[in-house]
C-alpha cells in the first residue's frame, strides 16, 4: 500500500522494503533507516562525500516507463511495474534518493563487488592486527569478516610504506595500514579548518602526509584518529596502552568549557585509558577537542587529596567551624547541578553569601567556549548565584578585610587563583572540599577529599541551557567521598533538613523547588540532554561567542 | 525392543569348586610380582611427555633471541579463568627489533588460576605462548605462583621455528627504502 | 648362663619366656605389615614404600640403601607415629569396653605361642629330640584353638563398644563368622590326630608329637600330612583364612561396605594393637599349619631334622630346626598376603554359605572318610 | 602359690557370677559370664585338669558366649524396664528361696561332717585325654548320647518355633 509521501519525504525501496526518507538523504543513510548496513570507509555522515573507497557499491533501479508515452511498463507476472536496474553498481554514499528508487544491498553483484573491493584493500595491508591499536574497532577487520572473501590470492611482495610518521604532537601515522579514504583530509579541511593533510604519489604508492612545513597540530587533530576507519592514524597518547575490547565505555560530559561536549570514557578496572567524543548532533556532532581528552589524567595525578580521617569526623569538625563564625560559601562552576543545589541549601542554612568563580579562556568558535566552567548556568538555575560570576572575588576580599567574613567554605575552588591573597586566607578559617591539593587546601583547617567528575554521577547545564547527565566511569578513590554526600552530611550537621544524597532524592527536591526542573527526574534526562527554558536569564550577558550548534542569545536576537 | 536370552554354559565341577580359578589367579599375581615395576619413581624418573602436552604456559623467543610476543592481549582476552595479565609496551626505537613496535612490558600468568586449557596458545597469532612440558609447579607463597615475564621466558626458551616473519618484514622494509 | 636361668623361680622364668615371645612376635608382626605393603606393591607393579631413611643409616654404603629400598624405616616411622599420635576417643563410646577391646585382641594372640613348638634340638643327655616350646602340654592343639577362639571377643567388644553402626555390623559379622569356621577347623585336624594317636598308643594332642610322626622312617612315616591328607590341609587352610579375618574372608573390617568394620572408631595406638594382633594370629596360624601339615622343622619330606643335625653342635642344630620352621612359616605368611592381593572379598552371605553348607559337610565327610580309612589300615 | 591362685580364680568366678545375675545390661552379663568361665577354667588348671580347662574355654567361652553375644546384639536387648512382680514371679521367688534355705541348711549341717576324699581314689578323668576318651565312650556313653539327643531335639524345637513357614500366615 503506497501512502502519499509528505512534501519533504521521498519514498524509496531498499531490498524491497518501502521507506519514506527526507529529501537529500543518500542511500547509505536511507538503508540505515531500514536497519540495513551498507559497508563503507570513506563516507562519514558529518563530512562531505568523497566516494573513493567504493565499498558502498549497491544496485540501483528505477520503475520502468515507456520512453515515448511515459506509460508505466507492467510486469505481467507480478502485476507490478517493472524495475529498470542499472547494469553497473553505484556508490551508496554519493547517490541521493529520488522518489520510487529501488536499491539492492544484498544482491550477488553487490556481494561480489564488496569482495573485490576488500581484496584490493587488503592487497597492501600489512595485517599487523596483533600490534595495531585499531584492532577491535577496525572497520577493515569487521568488513573483511562480514563481506570479505576470507582468503588471499595475493602472493607478491606487499608495498612498503612509512610505518611510524608523527603527523603532529598527538597523532601517529602508519601509512601501510591506510586505505586512502581521505576522511582525515576532509575533516581537517571542513571541520577543523586547518588544511594540512593530503595524498602524495599515485597508485599504490599514494601516501597520506602533511603539507611540507606543516604539522597536524590543531586542537582537533585526534578526531582524525577517531574517524580513521583503520589503524593508520593512532593516538600517540593511547598508543599501545590497552586493547579496546578490554575497555568499559561510560557516558560522560567534557568539563573543559561550557560547550559540554558529550564523551565516552574508556576505562578498565578503575583506570581510564582514553576519552572519545560521543555523537550528539545538538552539541558536538561527533567531535571533541584534544585538550578535553587528557582531562582524565587528573584522576591519577599526584596531588589528589587523600583522606586522613573518616568522613564523620571531618564533617563534624567542618560543621562546628561553619557554625562558629560569619561564613561565606564559595561554590564552583565545575560542580554538578546537584552539588550546586546542595551548596546553595547549605549556604542558606548558614546564612552565608555564596559565590562562584568565573573562568575565562580563549574560545575557538568550535567546541571550546570562553566560559571554562562547565556548569555556570547550573549555578544560576539552582539559585547558588543570581548574577553572572566574576573572575575575581573582590566582594569577598573586601568582606574579609572588613572582618565581615571569618569562615569560608570552598567547594573545590582555589581562592588564591580567584584573587584572594595568602594573608587574607590566613585571616579566615577555611573549610575545603575538593579532589586536588592547592594553595587553598594547604591553608584550610578542615579538608574533606572528594571525587573527580569521572568518579561520580550528576548533570551539567551547558551554554545552550541543555541539561546533560554524566555517569561515574570508575570507582572513586578509596576513602574519598562523593561531594553530594559530603554536602548533604554537612547540611545535616549544621542543622539543615537533609532529604538524602542519592540522585533520585536530590532530584525529587530539585524538581519540587526549582521551576526549571519541574517534572524532571534524573533517570528521565535523555542521552542527548534536555533543553531548559532559559528565558529567566535572557537578560544576562553571557561571555560565550558563537560555536558549533550555538549562537549567543544576543546574536540570535539580531539574526 | 527385542532381546535375546543367551544360554550360559553351566559351570563345570572344577569351576564350581572355585579352586582352579584361585590357583590361576595366584599364578597371575605371582607373575606380576616378579615382573619389573610398571610405575615410575617420580622425582628421579620422569614420565615421557607426549607431543602436544599442555603443561605450564610459557613465552618463547624466536631463533634470533627476539621475544615473539607483541602483547596483542588476545590470550588475556581469551583466558577463561583470567589468569593472564599483560601490560603492553613499545619497543625501544633504537633496538634491532624496533620494526616490531610492540612487546609486553609486563606479562604475568597466575598459575593458581591457570587451568591449562591451552586457549592462549591456540589464540596466539604470533606463536609466542606455548604450553610446554613443565607439569609440576609449586611455591611457598601466592606471589611465587605468579609467573612474571622473566620466569615465562626462562621456562619457554627458544622456539626453533623457521617463519622469520618479522625478519622478512624488515627485509621488505629495507628493500622498499632502497627503492625510493 | 643356662644354670642361672634354671635357678630362677618358676614365675620369673615364665615372665622371661613370655617377654621373649612378645619381643619376637611383635616385631614379626611389624615386619609382616611392611611385607604386606611390599608384596601388594610388587603384585601391583609398584616399588612400594622405599623412601624413609635415618640419616646415619644412609651413610652405610650398601646396606643403608638396601634397607631404605626395603622400606624398613617406614615401619619404624609408622610405629613411632602410632605411639605419638593424639589419643582420640569418640564421645559416644562405651569407654571401658572400648579400651579393653584392643587388649583382648592382643592377649589371646600372644598367649597362643605358649603351646606352639617352634623348633627342636637333640638333648645331649637323652640323645632324643626335644621341642623348643614354652609350655609342653599334651592338650597342644586344643589349647591353640581355645585361646585363639577368645580373640573373637576383641572384635565383638570393639564393634559393640564403638556404639556406631559400621563397627557394630563388623562385630556381629565377626562373631558369626568365627564360630562358623571354628567348627570346620577343629574337624579338619581330627584325621591328623587320629593318625598320630595310633590305637593303643598314649593319647596326645601335642603338636610336637604331630611333627614327630611326620619325621619317622619309611614311606608313610616320613610323609608330610599335606600329602597324606590334602583335604584336611585344604579345609584347615580355608578355615584359617576365615579365622584370621584375612581376605577373602575379612568380613569384619571389609572397607568397601563397612568403612573399617569393627575398628572404624579406633585410631592411633589402640588401632595398632588390633593390627598387630591380626598379624600375630596370622603368624601363629601359619606356624600351626606348618606343624600340622608341612612337617614342622623337618627340612624336606623324608629327610627328618634329626638326620641333618645329629652331627652338629646342639645350638646349631636348634638353629637349623628353628630356621626350617620359620622359613616355612614365613612362606605361609607370604601366601596369606599373596592370596589377599589376588582374590576379591566374598560377600557375607557367601561366607556364611561356604562355612556352613560347603566346608562343614566336607569336613564331616572328611573325618568319616579318614576314620574309616585309618580303621581299615589298623585292622588289616 | 597355688593357694593364692585358687583364691584369685575362686573370687573371680564368684564375683563374675554375681555380676551376671545383677547386671542390667545383657552384654555386660554375657561378658561377666565369660570372665566366670575363664575363672572356672583356671580352677581346672590348678587341678592339673588341662583338658577340661581347655574344653571349657574352647566350647563355652569361645563358642557359646560368643553366640550369646551375637544373639544379644542382633536382638538389641538393652536392659529395659524392670518388670513389676507378677504372680508366677512371686511363686518362683518363694520356691527359689525355699530351695536356697534347704541347701544352706544342708551345707551348714554337713560342715565338717564330710571327710576329704582320698586323692588317690579319684580317677584322673579330666587330666588325661586318653582316660577322658575311654570314659566318654564306655561308662558315660549313654548319658552323653541321651543329652546330645536332648540338645538336638531342643535345637529342632527352636528352629520350628522361630522360623516362619509358608502358609502359616502371620503366626509368629
Amino acid at each position: 500500500m503506497i501512502q502519499p509521501a509528505k512534501p519533504d519525504l521521498v519514498t524509496v525501496f531498499i531490498d524491497g522494503k518501502e521507506i519514506a526518507v527526507p529529501k537529500g538523504t543518500n542511500v547509505i543513510e536511507a538503508a540505515r533507516m531500514v536497519g540495513t548496513d551498507v559497508p563503507h570507509y570513506c563516507y562519514h555522515p558529518k563530512l562531505t562525500v568523497a566516494g573513493n573507497c567504493r565499498m558502498c557499491l549497491i544496485e540501483l533501479g528505477m520503475p520502468m516507463a515507456d520512453r515515448a508515452t511515459r506509460e508505466p511498463i507492467m510486469d505481467p507476472e507480478t502485476g507490478k511495474q517493472k524495475i529498470n536496474w542499472i547494469p553497473r553498481p553505484q556508490i551508496g554514499c554519493g547517490t541521493t534518493v529520488v522518489p520510487g528508487m529501488h536499491v539492492k544491498t544484498q544482491s550477488p553483484m553487490v556481494k561480489e563487488c564488496r569482495e573485490g573491493v576488500m581484496e584490493f584493500l587488503l592487497i597492501n595491508h600489512p595485517l599487523d592486527c596483533p600490534i595495531c591499536d585499531q584492532a577491535g574497532e577496525c572497520k577493515l577487520q569487521e568488513q573483511a569478516t562480514g563481506y570479505g572473501r576470507g582468503y588471499s590470492r595475493f602472493i607478491e611482495q606487499k608495498n612498503v610504506k612509512p610505518k611510524r610518521t608523527q603527523l603532529g604532537p598527538r597523532v601517529t601515522l602508519d601509512d601501510e595500514r591506510c586505505v586512502l579514504c581521505s576522511r582525515c583530509i576532509r575533516f581537517c579541511q571542513e571541520v577543523a579548518k586547518d588544511d594540512v593533510l593530503g595524498f602524495v604519489d599515485r597508485g599504490s604508492y599514494s601516501t597520506l602526509t602533511c603539507y611540507p612545513g606543516k604539522e597536524l597540530t590543531n586542537n582537533y587533530s585526534l578526531n582524525t584518529v577517531d574517524i580513521c576507519p583503520v589503524g593508520a592514524l593512532t593516538s600517540t597518547d593511547f598508543r599501545f596502552k590497552m586493547r579496546v575490547w578490554f575497555l568499559k565505555q561510560s557516558n560522560s560530559i567534557c568539563t573543559e568549557s561550557s560547550v559540554g561536549a558529550n564523551t565516552v570514557v574508556w576505562s578498565r578496572e578503575g583506570v581510564i585509558y582514553r576519552i572519545t567524543p560521543r555523537q550528539n548532533d545538538e552539541v558536538n556532532d561527533t567531535w571533541m577537542a584534544d585538550s578535553g581528552r587528557i582531562l582524565y589524567k587528573e584522576v591519577q595525578s599526584g596531588n589528589r587529596l587523600k583522606p586522613t580521617s573518616d568522613l564523620k569526623t571531618s564533617v563534624a569538625a567542618a560543621g562546628s567551624l561553619l557554625q562558629d563564625g560569619a561564613v561565606a560559601v564559595v561554590g564552583s562552576g565545575r560542580s554538578s547541578v546537584e552539588e550546586q543545589f546542595l551548596t546553595a541549601k547549605l549556604a542558606k542554612q548558614l546564612g552565608a553569601t555564596s559565590y562562584i568563580v568565573a573562568r575565562h579562556g580563549e574560545e575557538d568558535g568550535l567546541l571550546i567556549s570562553k566560559d571554562r566552567n562547565p556548569n555556570t548556568r547550573g549555578a544560576l538555575v539552582t539559585g547558588l548565584i543570581s548574577d553572572l560570576p566574576a573572575t575575581e572575588l573582590s566582594d569577598l576580599s573586601a568582606d574579609i578585610d572588613a572582618g565581615k567574613v571569618t569562615t569560608i567554605l570552598s567547594v573545590g575552588e582555589d581562592l588564591t587563583a580567584a584573587g584572594l591573597s595568602a594573608e587574607q586566607l590566613a585571616k579566615v578559617t577555611l573549610v575545603y572540599l575538593g579532589s586536588h591539593a592547592n594553595a587553598t587546601s594547604a591553608a584550610a583547617k578542615v579538608i574533606i577529599p572528594t571525587l573527580t567528575v569521572f568518579e561520580k554521577s550528576g548533570s551539567f547545564i551547558n551554554q545552550q541551557f541543555r541539561l546533560q547527565k554524566f555517569a561515574s566511569t570508575i570507582p572513586g578513590l578509596a576513602g574519598a567521598a562523593d561531594d553530594r554526600v559530603v554536602l548533604d552530611q554537612l547540611l545535616a550537621d549544621v542543622g539543615g533538613a537533609s532529604a538524602g544524597s542519592d540522585l533520585p532524592s536530590v532530584w525529587a527536591e530539585l524538581s519540587a523547588q526549582i521551576p526549571a526542573f519541574a517534572n524532571t527526574a534524573y533517570a528521565n534526562i535523555p542521552a542527548t540532554g534536555l533543553l531548559l527554558d532559559s528565558s529567566n536569564w535572557s537578560g544576562l550577558d553571557f561571555p560565550e561567542g558563537e560555536s558549533l550548534h550555538f549562537k549567543p542569545a544576543a546574536a540570535e536576537a539580531t539574526a | 525392543m527385542s532381546f535375546k536370552t543367551v544360554e550360559r554354559k553351566p559351570l563345570t565341577f572344577a569351576e564350581r569348586t572355585y579352586v582352579p580359578q584361585i590357583v590361576n589367579g595366584l599364578m597371575t599375581t605371582f607373575k606380576k610380582m616378579v615382573k619389573p615395576n610398571e610405575t615410575l619413581e617420580y622425582p628421579e624418573a620422569r614420565p615421557p611427555i607426549p607431543e602436544g602436552y599442555r603443561g605450564v604456559p610459557t613465552l618463547v623467543k624466536d631463533p634470533n633471541g627476539r621475544e615473539k610476543c607483541v602483547s596483542c592481549q588476545l590470550c588475556e582476552f581469551v583466558c577463561p579463568p583470567k589468569a593472564i595479565r599483560i601490560k603492553p609496551g613499545e619497543i625501544d626505537p633504537t633496538s634491532d627489533s624496533a620494526h616490531v613496535e610492540k612487546a609486553p612490558e609486563a606479562f604475568d600468568i597466575d598459575m593458581l588460576r591457570c587451568i591449562y586449557c591451552g586457549l592462549c596458545q591456540e589464540v596466539c597469532p604470533e606463536e609466542a605462548i606455548w604450553l610446554q612440558n613443565v607439569f609440576s609447579l609449586s611455591g611457598y607463597t601466592r606471589e611465587e605462583m605468579v609467573n612474571d615475564k622473566d620466569k615465562l621466558y626462562e621456562l619457554g626458551g627458544t622456539l626453533p621455528d623457521k617463519h622469520f616473519k618479522w625478519d622478512q618484514k624488515k627485509a621488505a622494509e629495507d628493500r622498499g627504502n632502497a627503492a625510493h | 648362663m643356662i644354670d642361672l636361668y634354671l635357678n630362677l623361680p618358676v614365675w620369673v622364668q615364665a615372665t622371661i619366656k613370655g617377654l621373649i615371645a612378645i619381643g619376637v612376635l611383635i616385631p614379626v608382626a611389624g615386619a609382616c605389615s611392611m611385607a604386606e605393603r611390599k608384596v601388594s606393591a610388587w603384585i601391583q607393579g609398584r616399588p612400594g614404600p622405599n623412601r624413609a631413611i635415618v640419616p646415619w643409616v644412609a651413610w652405610i654404603p650398601f646396606v643403608g640403601k638396601a634397607l631404605q629400598r626395603l622400606g624398613v624405616f617406614h615401619l619404624m616411622a609408622d610405629g613411632a607415629k602410632f605411639v605419638f599420635k593424639e589419643d582420640v576417643v569418640p564421645g559416644h563410646v562405651n569407654k571401658f569396653y572400648y579400651y579393653v577391646a584392643p587388649l583382648v585382641a592382643l592377649i589371646p594372640a600372644l598367649c597362643t605361642i605358649v603351646v606352639v613348638p617352634f623348633g627342636a634340638y637333640i638333648d645331649a643327655t637323652t640323645e632324643t629330640l626335644k621341642p623348643l616350646i614354652l609350655a609342653d602340654v599334651d592338650v597342644g592343639i586344643l589349647a591353640v584353638f581355645a585361646i585363639g577362639s577368645l580373640s573373637v571377643y576383641a572384635l565383638i567388644l570393639a564393634g559393640w563398644a564403638s556404639n556406631s553402626k559400621y563397627p557394630f555390623l563388623g562385630g556381629v559379622r565377626a562373631s558369626a563368622q568365627l564360630i562358623s569356621y571354628e567348627l570346620s577347623m577343629t574337624l579338619s585336624v581330627i584325621p591328623v590326630f587320629l593318625w598320630v594317636n595310633a590305637p593303643g598308643g598314649n593319647g596326645t594332642l601335642s603338636l610336637f608329637d604331630v611333627v614327630e610322626s611326620q619325621s619317622q622312617a619309611g614311606f608313610l612315616g616320613g610323609m608330610w600330612f599335606i600329602f597324606l591328607m590334602p583335604m584336611c590341609a585344604f579345609i584347615f587352610l580355608v578355615a584359617l583364612f576365615a579365622e584370621t579375618n584375612r581376605q577373602p574372608f575379612d568380613m569384619p573390617e571389609s572397607e568397601s561396605d563397612l568403612v573399617g568394620g569393627f575398628h572404624t572408631e579406633y585410631g592411633e595406638f589402640k588401632w595398632s594393637l588390633f593390627f598387630v594382633a591380626e598379624y600375630v594370629h596370622m603368624t601363629i596360624g601359619s606356624g600351626v599349619f606348618v606343624l600340622l601339615f608341612l612337617g614342622g622343622w623337618n627340612p624336606l619330606p623324608w629327610i627328618p631334622l634329626e638326620m641333618v643335625i645329629s652331627s652338629m653342635p646342639m645350638w646349631l642344630g636348634a638353629l637349623v630346626g628353628v630356621g626350617c620352621f620359620l622359613g616355612k612359616t614365613f612362606f605361609f605368611i607370604f601366601f596369606f598376603m599373596w592370596v589377599r592381593w589376588t582374590l576379591p572379598r566374598f560377600r557375607y552371605d557367601q561366607v556364611m554359605k561356604l562355612g556352613w553348607q560347603k566346608l562343614l559337610p566336607l569336613a564331616i565327610a572328611n573325618v568319616i572318610f579318614y576314620a574309616l580309612a585309618i580303621a581299615m589300615i589298623e585292622l588289616s | 602359690m597355688p593357694d593364692i591362685l585358687f583364691h584369685l580364680f575362686a573370687f573371680l568366678t564368684l564375683a563374675s557370677s554375681v555380676a551376671v545375675v545383677i547386671n542390667h545390661n545383657a552384654v555386660n552379663s554375657a561378658l561377666a559370664f565369660l570372665v566366670g568361665l575363664v575363672g572356672v577354667s583356671g580352677l581346672f588348671v590348678l587341678l592339673d585338669s588341662f583338658l577340661l580347662a581347655v574344653l571349657m574355654i574352647l566350647v563355652y567361652a569361645g563358642a557359646v558366649v560368643a553366640l550369646f553375644l551375637f544373639i544379644i546384639m542382633l536382638l538389641d536387648m538393652q536392659g529395659g524396664e524392670r518388670k513389676s512382680f507378677s504372680k508366677p514371679t512371686a511363686v518362683a521367688a518363694v520356691i527359689g528361696s525355699a530351695l536356697l534355705v534347704v541347701c544352706s541348711m544342708t551345707l551348714i549341717r554337713s560342715f565338717g561332717g564330710l571327710d576329704a576324699p582320698d586323692a588317690a581314689s579319684i580317677l584322673p578323668v579330666g587330666a588325661n585325654l586318653k582316660h577322658y576318651g575311654d570314659q566318654l565312650f564306655t561308662t558315660y556313653l549313654l548319658p552323653v548320647q541321651v543329652v546330645g539327643f536332648l540338645l538336638l531335639t531342643a535345637m529342632l524345637g527352636v528352629i520350628v518355633l522361630s522360623k516362619k513357614f509358608d502358609g502359616m500366615g502371620d503366626v509368629k
